[in-house]
């Protein structure tokens, strides 16, 4: 189980801040990121949110693994 | 006492500029950011921040880490409010003391600029006439390698 | 609510915030000078400060009239303590707020080094080895054309 | 009838912070200058000190005339 976390404008689109996924075999994010908008449609401007993972940014290319928590974040705004 | 941290509260500035006054600080230099009525001819009403909390911490402990590195006298204090915010309201404090004030200005005027590069918060807008998530949600731009500029992983 | 003053009592740091603290404003930079313990070798016990009153608060006003002509938007406080003061006590406090930050980093850190310029304040530190009135008093230093550089007539 | 206003380590060699002046006469600050170390001996650094006349600089030519206050004024070193 990986845990998914949205926020912003992703949150809103996506009616959800968190999304729980069950894994069967280590994906990258990439993967998780294309079966988040198979599940709940086109989200606009995931393509350019950058990726936490464990509260560190992370490339798209990462492996996650069981237990891991993945955030997608939208270009940051605060200040 | 937490030298860096998100609050649901009102930001008391003192209380943040304490967290940094020591015995060989000769300079403090605060910023506050606050919510302003007009951008250009948009009339905000209020603003809403949230933030990814954990994270969010997490990375304005960096920026005090990076301060630390660029001015190693330097004592950094951050506190970054999220919620609903009126006109007038202070969104964050930033407090850095310094042996002399060069750095200290320095410093803090580091500090906003990198919170606004790395720190997951985010400011909705609601305008007199709409509402807008601020920092091209839409995509527009894209971030140089995928990222903002100087994250380092 | 006097905007430049200078004053025998403890700075409150808020009350000079709050008196550059408006709708449009979205960037409060805000200077405190501490009473540092060490400057190189030398240890300071305390320090004594003197004004001659009337022109420093005027000279303060002039620093904010110089502020509103560079930074018209700029909104400025100043307050300079006089009177002995302990380590780690405030000896000034400047806020300047602005629409957007850069200028009020800029527009602070002016007037801080105006400050040092042209405003009639002295400082004695008092050492743990001996006393000195801080400033070239020895007149071992000449000032550009017989005065601080910058002081117009 | 003018006051002459002494600051900081100048006051502290006069031993005083105030000095009335009797003037018959308009003079230049200048000669009021020569006139304080004759009756209060050397000041050291009063060459270097800035004037004001009625709390503006002012320079040393200028003519005070009675009512005037005339401050000597170290270099400073608030902040």
């Amino acid at each position: 189980m990986v845990q998914i976390l949205l926020f912003a404008s992703l949150a809103q689109q996506a009616g959800t801040r968190k999304i729980s996924l069950e894994l069967d075999t280590p994906v990258t994010i990439e993967q998780v990121r294309d079966h988040l908008q198979n599940q709940l449609g086109q989200l606009t401007g995931i393509e350019n949110a950058l990726i936490a993972v464990n509260e560190e940014y992370a490339d798209l290319t990462v492996e996650i693994t069981k237990g891991d928590t993945i955030a997608f974040i939208p270009p940051v705004s605060g200040g | 006492m937490k030298l860096f941290n998100i609050t649901n509260e009102l930001i008391n500035n003192q209380e943040v500029i304490d967290k940094v006054i020591h015995h060989n600080a000769g300079a403090v230099s605060v910023f506050i950011g606050t919510v302003r009525e007009m951008t250009g001819e948009k009339q905000t009403r209020y603003l809403e921040y949230e933030a990814y909390v954990p994270m969010a911490e997490k990375q304005l402990e960096k920026i005090g880490d990076e301060i630390q590195e660029k001015w190693p006298s330097a004592k950094t204090a951050i506190t970054h409010r999220i919620g609903t915010l009126q006109i007038s309201d202070v969104a964050v404090t930033i407090a850095v003391s310094t042996p002399h004030r060069q750095d200290a200005f320095e410093a803090s005027r580091y500090a906003i600029e990198r919170i606004k590069e790395i720190v997951p918060i985010w400011k909705k807008e609601h305008y007199s006439d709409g509402e807008e998530w601020i920092g091209n949600q839409k995509g527009t731009e894209k971030y140089p390698e995928g990222r903002p500029e100087r994250i380092e992983k």
